[in-house]
């Protein structure tokens, strides 16, 4: 005889889903409410939104200090059923999901309303698409990682989609769709032939399985297993962007609203890292002598191509897309860190790190371009931001301090990320890759110091000012402060990724699910 | 504030910190002067660049009574106190090869700033920020104890340097700027990954992870010999770049050419010896063994000859005064990396005596170049000739910095050469005997720039009205001309402020010499007393 | 009812899906490529019946035939379908998108048969009558949040639809 | 005759993904490109069903899943291309060009 | 003894001089600058003379030593802790003082350079009385004078290589002093950088002495090298001392560094007399007396020495038997001499040479005053064959030049007769065999000094004018100021001779035995025997013979030059002239190999020429290999487009249609920003790894 729901379902399970539930509501209570909000006062959709991220946040955080106080040998809560497992890294992601979304939402407005697209929906399906990722990164079951992984995607090709009669929207919202879709199906593709060789969409059952697979094959697994990895893997690279499935971002993030680039390249980006945690260190922990041929190689190609493509290019959105690209080249690296057996801790921690430094220089980056947006400017090309220093001083400064960050120059916040990355790259032995990492890095500066030559040795073309809306103000503000901030004293987030990755107490907890 | 002897004490333990960071706090003054009011940044910038200077003058009276003690002086903070979480800690001291060099850069900072009163008329206050953000970089490189924080000022330093090339500079200042930041920055993050190696090293020697560099010293040196090649590579890369030696140099000429006067003396001056200071802070003690392997030693002796001869004749066909003193450069950093790679006391200390009189000498030659080019706007030499009837004072100013960065004796340059070519002669007669050719074409170049701009009749019109030097001007130069005889004439402090970091140095990279202990014998011989009568 | 004669279905409904998938990326007509397409998915329908899932066959059925593919003939409507009958049907790149499909379908098909020793040979005996029960308790204990989820897709799905496709209101 | 088994399953399968992909690759028309996503995912269904046949149910749910999602995408994606049709008059996939280096 | 004492003053003197003229000399009047710059020239050659006289008297208290005063330590730290492992004796110190050594060997050199060089700060206050830049002059003489004192009273080698590169400074100063003129400045760097040449030879022996006894004090290394430690032939020592040499080939304008010295006759002519006759350029030999106890150990050096003397002494005597301009015959006769002075040297006899030095300062000096005196009267001109009949015009001139010229050709008794003799008789006993041939060339040699030197006073003196009428007209005797120094010369061109008189001729050679203690045991052939003393004044006859002859055949080619005359050589063997005109091709051989200042053809040798290829190395090679690294970046991100552009466009407007299609294929394929490529390249890596894993 079934339980009943109360049965099934504590107090607990809504616990854990509390950050997903709130932000429901507020997105529902958005859509309801742009009903009746004047054209001329829709930024209170944004308030709203805000403050649906900061209760989310609120709930996060006390999730978070259940986990104090139970102890530091809980690592994590699961609810629902072991569907949602609400560990260290997820709250670590939730926290940069909700980030990444407020610093988007405040830059959205002023953007908005110039592009003149400012409704409700936009903001809900933010509020949505950040539940999508909180599922990708919480999730423990493939079917609701994989859900997850579209609703946030689906959200996101209509946000990217979201200025109708820009005719590059449209086509980087169905190039953005086409490809996302056809690389969901092989997703999918992939989980379900792993649902086949495991017989389980539990990520635990599935590693479980897998680990008695490599031992009676002796680290051999047969075929299906490795095209089931393959597949998955090639849907889970797509969705980071690696080269060579990288080819929808400089697309997508040219033709959305640079709001949206800047969320994407963030937020999306983040989520797509937690899940690809999720899959490879949770479910498929065993399997990592097959997939680090695979990471190397795309973590080649993409500091390559990305790098070499970045040369290039003069719009100045589509050039950040390909230096997050880059980017994802290095993080890549993290991953490879460690034996072919296991993973080293510090990798990981280099992702996680790269990922918060990310956020912040990454957003603030998006945030001067969207800042140069007015009526009849679109602002993004390398040309618009010629002479900026004279034109507006502070956003010069402050897109000087993210490209510099971008480059991974120190004492910014981005010079942490590539750090570690490299450190965990020597401290196993991979001098080879460590090598080539930092002369990318090298290349790397070339085209962020592009940009900064237009910004402070170009004369400007024209003169009129660039004005700052509050939202972006506040933005750009937080960004610049939390790159030079975690730039010179990181020692607080290098403490919390710790604490994430329980390497404070009781040593590395690299296996995402225990 | 309230007693005096207190706040004595206090300013002594702290005073790295001070000197450190008086320029960036000029700096961040600077961004809440209006852009507009140019005067008033002027005189801010040069009072907080002359203050810069003055707060390091109490360095020298406090150093020199502890000149012959062991170790580091100064020093300031604990290891890993900065972030504890991956043990880097801001940590500062300075011994005598860093105390010099400090001192040169105060001084030199100082001159630079005041030298750009008028060369600088566009983007003042920009200017004058990077310059002092600059400065606190230069500062922190020579200043840290933690490998970490040397690495975040090498870095963060060269932003700055790169955006007054890149927006002060001549026409093709972007390729130069550019080129100088790749160049350099391709160096350093190899190094980086050096730094990395070391620490893993550190930690399973000892169980700890520290950045603190003489924590250091004490491991590296195990690295068994297939991995410290690689190792010192990898600094060798960004040290060499920055000093520049010789197959790396080409980012220099360049660079030189297109940044505004001040910035040509700084990156001459100061950011060169950085390169040099890195090879005797950490290739020489983390590396013994690498550094002493003969084929090592022979290639970095090698290279640094070719630099020496190489950038002397390079010198010499040069058509633009600028760059022939930029190549000069690389003619007299490659007696600092022989008198380096000798590794003897003597070596050693000329080569730091030798960086920081090119520090003097060359910085000068940057600030002449730079007084014709702002008074005519060119560095063409074939456009000048008999400036010695137009420019009395200035002429003769110029020739005593061409002697002394010729290395004329009672000059200061004769004296690191001098030192460093007796240190290459003890290892081998080869060496010396080829480096000497750079000193003879030292003066050939240096002399016959002198006579197409100097000498002659004037027979370009343009030059017939240029002015003198304005008492601005002449300060700029007054402490350096006073300098290059003091040094010329007495180096003795030099010397004796060298002699304890630089014997320890050998003694740590060559156990074998005996350093410190004069054989009885050799006292002079009594058949020739040294007397005096009365 | 347990399936009769399963091999001969099993061929003749793969076959009919097949063509029906060979049918839907060659017809000019995209009207003719979405009935095609509907005929795949009824054969797949009644291969999930010999799969025992019967539940899945239906909501096949009513979901994709009636629901999907009506959506589908709807947009093929709303757009212009004589432009698109008198255009080029393939891509420059089809013979290479062919050969690359292909291949991957080649190593797909060896792979299978290399591997097919980690599938269980043995078969759970799956009640037909319990079997849209058994889902709903599935759905409403273990795929809980999925469910819920699904359903924001859903409302999202809607309401980008919506958004996309609207009218233009604002004037711009 | 041979029984059918869980192999037939997935060659049928992955002969359907294979239509699909050939479909994504080959075809101008971008509603057609839609279809033979949708047969990717019902080659994808066709898989869960049948392994669901070796471990329980969990495939069958798995399959709504995705059906489910077959359904979202496919809502969104005429949105988008209607969209686009109102901006650009076509549906021909290689006329999406405004985006490229 | 205060003068010993405070023997520093001596160079400070003049240096408190030249420092005064470098802050305030712009605005001194003349008569000022006269009285600080002459004023501390005087005042340090009193100084020197007290010094000198007391160094007599202490001498007889520490008999054999030299007084040494050290200020202060110069170079080394001075606490014995920076030290330097030397060759043979473990470690030693690194130091170099400020210290200074009186002994004979110095004083003879403090006494004629203060001498002679107040005598010329005398004259110029005369001879530039109508130049610009006074004050410059001055201060330049002055600070000569400083940097000649530290290099002969140092104590030190580095001490010495002070003055040594200091004068070398100054007459590059003085050589430029009209630096308008290119000809002057061209001289100066020739001179400055040629003798940068000998001074990285200083340097090298320099080190090597270093490196070899661990000090470099004279004194040590003299004791050291006297010990007995090191033998005779030692590798280093010969080393060194060739290093040396190299150096004093140098300063004194030795073959094959002698280049300098002709074109350094554009400096004005008190310097030419001071620097660049009397006491410059004696400073190699002083080097190499100095350092007579390491040349002693070095046979092979010595050999070097005198041979490269007696080559140097030939050839730049032949070249002066057909110049022309005034100061040029005097510069090659200088070369000439100083061969003598190092021939003397190299065959061990240390004090003939010195003493050849000392007297050759007051003739050479008077000289080249007296032709300064000679271009003086006439304006500038200082080309003889525009002279003639000065005798009677300028009459102390003539007489005091005619005094010169004769001591110069070694007529008895006068000063260059003894000591010329002196270094002829070494040159026959000291070794004998085949050294004698050295004495052969030295014999030529006073022949041909004979002849050029008498062919000057006969065109320059005698005879009718042939100078232009106006500049006739103007010609003049010189003032007070510039025939007192001449009159003072001369006065000791006659006597200084017998201050050396040798034993031969029943005199004591004081000279000699003053400079016994500084040459004690140097290999000099002594206690002369009856039969040699035949010999030597056979030897002595012939060359006495030779000055005549010389005298008689200049006097038959040029005695009746009013009425037109022809160059000897000329007539006999024009090529010979040529050569000896064109001062054997040597100045443009330089230039074709070692400066490259001349192109052979459309190549550049030398110096310059591997500056134009270094330079043309490091802009295409080395800058261009990082370029082209940087180049290639950006080359391959543009790859597509690079392709459309050039294949695609390139042969497109001219190609064949077919072969457009066949390439614009993959090109068309790779269209950039269409969903279905990025569709397809996902596949073909899907492929991809499937096939790495699944056929490993």
């Amino acid at each position: 005889m079934p339980l009943t729901l109360s049965q099934m379902f504590t107090p607990t399970d809504y616990f854990v889903a509390l950050p997903m539930i709130m932000l429901t509501l507020f997105a529902l209570g958005i859509l309801l409410i742009d009903l009746i909000v004047p054209d001329d006062w829709k930024w209170t959709n944004a308030v709203t939104a805000l403050a649906g991220i900061g209760f989310s946040a609120y709930s996060v955080f006390q999730i978070q200090r259940t986990f104090v106080q139970v102890g530091p040998n809980f690592p994590g809560q699961p609810g629902l059923r072991n569907a949602l497992f609400v560990d260290r890294p997820a709250i670590y992601f939730f926290y940069l999901f909700l980030g990444g979304a407020a610093i988007a939402i405040l830059m959205s407005v002023r953007y908005l309303e110039t592009e003149r697209e400012h409704r409700g929906e936009y903001y809900a399906l933010l509020l949505l698409s950040v539940v999508g990722m909180m599922c990708m990164a919480a999730g423990a079951d493939i079917v609701l990682i994989f859900i997850g992984l579209e609703l946030m995607a689906i959200s996101t090709y209509v946000l990217v989609g979201f200025l109708r009669r820009d005719r590059r929207s449209n086509e980087a919202a169905l190039k953005y769709l086409l490809l996302g879709a056809f690389s969901s199906g092989i997703f999918a593709y992939g989980l379900s032939l792993f649902y086949g060789v495991t017989g389980s969409t539990n990520l635990l059952d599935i590693r479980r399985h897998l680990t008695q697979q490599m031992l009676y094959s002796s680290g051999h697994p047969d075929a299906v297993t490795i095209v089931a990895l393959l597949t998955v893997m090639v849907g889970l690279l797509f969705k980071i962007a690696a080269v060579p499935f990288h080819q929808w971002a400089p697309d997508a993030y040219e033709g959305a609203p640079t709001s949206i680039t800047a969320f994407m390249s963030v937020a999306v980006k983040a989520a797509a890292w937690a899940m690809l945690l999720r899959l490879l260190l949770g479910g498929m922990t065993p399997l990592r002598p097959l997939y680090v041929p695979v990471i190397i190689f795309a973590s080649l190609a993409t500091m390559t191509g990305a790098n070499l493509a970045a040369i290039t290019q003069s719009n100045l959105k589509r050039l950040l897309a390909y230096s997050s690209i880059a980017h994802v080249g290095y993080m890549l690296l993290g991953l490879v860190a460690g034996t072919p057996q296991f993973q080293s801790a510090e990798g990981i921690k280099g992702i996680l790190i790269y990922l918060l430094v990310y956020t912040f220089m990454n957003l603030g980056a998006f945030g001067v371009v969207a800042s140069l947006r007015r009526r009849e400017i679109i602002g993004d090309e390398i040309d618009d931001i010629a002479g900026l220093m004279s034109r507006a001083p502070i956003e010069a400064t402050l897109m000087l301090l993210f490209l510099l960050s971008l480059a991974g120059i120190p004492p910014l916040a981005g010079f942490w990320g590539k750090y570690f990355i490299f450190l965990s790259l020597i401290q196993t032995g991979h001098y080879w890759l460590a090598g080539a990492a930092v002369l990318y890095s090298v290349v790397g500066l070339y085209y962020y110091m592009r940009i900064a030559n237009a910004m402070l040795v170009r004369e400007p073309a024209e003169r009129e000012p660039v004005r700052l809306g509050f939202g972006n103000a506040a933005a750009l503000g937080l960004t610049a402060l939390a790159t030079l901030w975690i730039g010179i004293f990181p020692n607080a987030s290098i403490r919390f990724v710790n604490w994430v990755l329980n390497l404070d107490r009781t040593g590395p907890l690299i296996s995402w699910l225990r | 504030m309230g007693c005096g002897p207190r706040y004595g004490r206090d300013m002594r333990e702290h005073i790295l910190s001070i000197i450190l960071f008086l320029p960036l706090a000029g700096a961040a003054l600077l961004l809440f002067v209006p852009r507009d009011n140019k005067h008033v940044i002027r005189v801010l910038a040069n009072a907080f660049a002359l203050a810069g200077f003055l707060v390091s003058l109490p360095l020298v009276p406090w150093f020199w009574v502890q000149r012959f003690q062991p170790g580091f002086k100064f020093v300031e903070g604990v290891p890993g106190t900065w972030i504890p979480t991956i043990g880097a800690g801001y940590m500062l001291g300075i011994d005598g090869i860093s105390f010099l060099l400090i001192m040169l850069t105060t001084l030199l900072g100082w001159i630079s700033i005041l030298s750009s009163w008028n060369a600088i008329q566009e983007r003042v206050k920009e200017y004058y920020i990077w310059f002092l953000i600059l400065q606190t970089g230069m500062l922190g490189v020579f200043m840290a104890l933690d490998f970490f924080l040397f690495f975040v000022f090498w870095e963060a330093m060269l932003v700055p340097m790169y955006l007054l090339i890149g927006i002060w500079g001549g026409p093709r200042k972007l390729y130069a700027a550019i080129k100088f930041f790749l160049y350099t920055l391709l160096g350093s993050v190899l190094m980086l990954l050096g730094i990395l190696f070391l620490y893993f090293h550190h930690f399973r020697a000892t169980g700890v992870y520290t950045f603190s560099i003489p924590e250091l010293y004490k491991t590296a040196p195990n690295i068994e010999f297939q991995s410290a090649i690689w190792l010192f590579l990898a600094f060798f890369v960004a040290f060499a770049i920055k000093v520049p030696m010789f197959p790396f140099h080409t980012w220099l000429p360049d660079a030189h050419v297109e940044a505004p006067t001040a910035g040509s003396v700084i990156l001459a001056g100061v950011l060169l010896k950085m390169g040099t200071y890195g090879f005797l802070r950490f290739s020489l003690p983390l590396f013994p063994g690498v550094v002493m392997h003969p084929k090592v030693r022979a290639w970095m002796v090698g290279l640094s000859i070719v630099g020496i001869i190489y950038g002397a004749l390079v010198s010499l066909m040069q058509k633009d005064m600028k760059k022939l003193v930029a190549y000069s450069s690389v003619s007299h950093l490659g007696f600092c990396t022989l008198g380096i790679f000798a590794v003897n006391s003597l070596g050693i200390t000329g080569s730091v005596i030798q960086q920081v009189n090119h520090g003097i000498s060359t910085g000068a030659l940057f600030l002449i170049v730079g007084i014709l080019y702002e008074r005519r706007h060119t560095r063409e030499i074939a456009e000048y000739g008999g400036i010695s009837s137009v420019m009395p004072v200035y002429a003769t100013i110029t020739m005593i910095m061409f002697l002394s960065s010729m290395g004329l004796p009672l000059l200061n340059g004769f004296i690191g050469e001098f030192t460093i070519l007796q240190g290459a002669w003890i290892e081998s007669r080869l060496w010396a005997g080829l480096s000497v050719i750079g000193v003879i074409l030292a003066a050939a170049y240096l002399l016959w720039l002198y006579q197409r701009v100097f000498f002659g009749v004037v027979n370009n019109p343009k030059n017939e009205k240029l002015h003198d030097l304005s008492p601005r001007e002449v300060l700029c130069f007054a402490p350096l001309v006073v300098l290059a005889f003091a040094i010329g004439l007495y180096p003795k402090p030099l010397f004796q402020i060298l002699e304890q970091p630089v014997n320890q140095l050998v003694q740590t990279v060559r156990p074998g010499q005996v350093n410190g202990q004069v054989h009885a014998q050799t006292a002079v011989p009594s058949a020739a007393p040294g007397r005096t009568g009365n | 009812m347990t399936p009769v004669a399963t091999t001969f279905f099993f061929y003749l409904l793969s076959g009919a899906a097949l063509l029906g998938g060979v049918l839907v990326i060659t017809r000019r007509n995209p009207v003719h490529s979405a009935l095609s397409l509907i005929m795949t998915l009824l054969s797949i329908a009644g291969l999930y019946l010999m799969l025992y899932a019967p539940f899945v066959a239906g909501v096949q059925i009513i979901l994709y035939v009636g629901g999907i593919m009506v959506l589908f003939l709807f947009v093929i409507m709303l757009i212009n379908i004589e432009q698109a009958s008198r255009e080029e049907r393939f891509s420059k790149q089809w013979p290479v998108g062919i050969l690359a499909a292909a291949a991957l379908g080649v190593l797909f098909v060896s792979v299978f048969f290399k591997g097919r020793s980690v599938l269980p040979t043995q078969l759970l005996v799956l009640p037909e009558e319990h079997n849209t029960q058994q889902i709903a308790v599935l759905l409403y204990s273990d795929y809980m949040l999925a469910f819920e989820i699904a359903s924001l897709l859903l409302l999202v799905a809607m309401i980008g639809a919506v958004v996309m496709a609207k009218k233009r209101t604002t004037t711009p | 005759m041979t029984p059918i088994t869980t192999l037939h399953y997935l060659v049928l399968a992955a002969a359907l993904f294979v239509l699909g992909v050939i479909g994504v690759l080959t075809r101008r028309n971008v509603i057609i490109i839609l279809m033979s996503i949708e047969l990717i995912l019902n080659a994808v269904n066709l898989n869960l069903v049948a392994f669901s046949r070796l471990y329980g149910l969990q495939g069958q749910v798995f399959s709504i899943f995705v059906i489910a999602d077959a359904a979202a995408e496919a809502a969104v994606a005429f949105g988008i291309l209607i969209a686009f049709f109102r901006n650009k008059e076509t549906v021909n996939v290689d006329e999406i060009d405004l985006l490229k280096w | 003894m205060f003068f010993l004492d405070h023997i520093w003053m001596v160079p400070l003197l003049p240096a408190l001089g030249a420092a005064c003229m470098f802050f305030f000399g712009r605005g001194a009047t003349k008569r000022t600058v006269n009285v600080i710059c002459v004023g501390a020239v005087v005042l340090a050659f009193l100084f020197s003379c007290g010094a000198v006289l007391q160094l007599n008297e202490w001498s007889v208290q520490h008999p054999g030593t030299g007084f040494e005063k050290t200020l202060y330590t110069w170079l080394g730290s001075d606490t014995g802790r920076l030290t330097y492992s030397n060759a043979n004796r473990g470690q030693s110190e690194f130091k170099a003082d400020v210290g200074f050594l009186l002994d004979p060997l110095s004083a003879i050199w403090l006494l004629f350079v203060t001498g002679v060089g107040m005598l010329i700060h005398i004259y110029s206050m005369g001879y530039m009385a109508h130049e610009g830049g006074y004050y410059r002059f001055f201060g330049y003489l002055n600070l000569f004078m400083f940097s000649m004192l530290v290099l002969i009273l140092g104590n030190n080698y580095a001490l010495m290589f002070v003055g040594w590169e200091g004068v070398g400074l100054c007459s590059y100063l003085l050589i430029g002093f009209y630096f308008q003129r290119k000809s002057a400045s061209d001289a100066a760097n020739k001179a400055f950088i040629t003798n940068r040449i000998g001074d990285a030879g200083f340097l090298l022996g320099l080190f090597a002495i270093a490196g070899h006894f661990g000090s470099i004090q004279f004194t040590a290394v003299t004791a050291l090298a006297r010990s007995g430690q090191y033998h005779s032939g030692d590798a280093v020592i010969t080393l060194a001392t060739i290093c040396l040499f190299i150096g004093a080939c140098g300063k004194s304008a030795q073959l094959p560094l002698y280049v300098w010295l002709p074109d350094a006759m554009e400096g004005p002519t008190p310097v030419s007399a001071l620097i660049h006759a009397a006491t410059m350029v004696t400073a190699g030999v002083y080097m190499v007396a100095r350092s007579n106890a390491l040349f002693v150990l070095a046979p092979a050096s010595m050999k070097v020495v005198a041979i490269v003397g007696a080559l140097t002494a030939i050839f730049a005597a032949s070249i002066g038997l057909v110049q022309n301009d005034i100061k040029r015959v005097l510069a090659y006769s200088t070369i000439s001499q100083l061969g003598y002075m190092f021939m003397a040297l190299g065959v061990g006899a240390f004090a003939a040479g010195v003493f050849h030095v000392f007297t050759h300062a007051f003739f050479k000096a008077l000289l080249f005053l007296g032709a300064g005196s000679v271009i003086h009267a006439l304006s500038g001109e200082q080309d003889f064959r525009r002279m003639g009949g000065l005798a009677k015009v300028i009459p102390v001139t003539y007489r005091t030049m005619l005094i010169a010229t004769l001591a110069i050709a070694g007529i008895p008794p006068l000063a260059g007769f003894v000591s010329k003799d002196e270094i002829l008789w070494q040159a026959w006993s000291a070794h004998g065999g085949a050294f004698r041939s050295l004495w052969l060339l030295a014999f030529f040699t006073a022949l041909m000094t004979a002849f050029y030197m008498f062919r000057l006073i006969c065109l320059t003196f005698y005879g009718q004018p042939r100078m232009s009428p106006e500049v006739e007209d103007h010609v003049h005797e010189s003032p007070r100021s510039m025939t007192l120094p001449l009159i003072v010369l001369a006065f000791f061109s006659v006597t200084a001779g017998f201050l050396g008189w040798p034993h031969s001729l029943g005199g004591s050679n004081a000279f000699e035995r003053y400079l016994s203690p500084v040459f004690a045991n140097a290999a000099v052939a002594e206690a002369p025997e009856e039969t040699s003393r035949s010999l030597e004044w056979g030897l002595m006859a012939l060359s006495v013979a030779a000055a005549a002859a010389g005298f008689g055949l200049a006097r038959r080619a040029y005695g009746q030059a009013d009425k037109g005359y022809a160059e000897p050589i000329a007539a006999a063997a024009p090529p010979v002239y040529q050569v000896l005109y064109n001062k054997y091709f040597v100045d443009e051989g330089y230039d074709y190999i070692f400066t490259g200042r001349r192109k052979l053809g459309p190549l550049r040798f030398g110096a310059m020429g591997a500056g134009e290829a270094s330079s043309w190395v490091d802009t295409n090679v080395i800058d261009g290999a990082v370029n082209a690294a940087g180049w290639m970046t950006r080359a391959t991100a543009s790859l597509s487009k690079w392709w459309d552009k050039w294949i695609i466009d390139g042969v497109g407007v001219n190609g064949p249609a077919l072969l457009v299609r066949a390439l614009s294929y993959p090109a068309r394929l790779v269209q950039w920003g269409l969903v279905q490529w990025y569709a397809l390249v996902m596949v073909v890596g899907l492929t991809g790894f499937i096939w790495y894993y699944a056929f490993r």
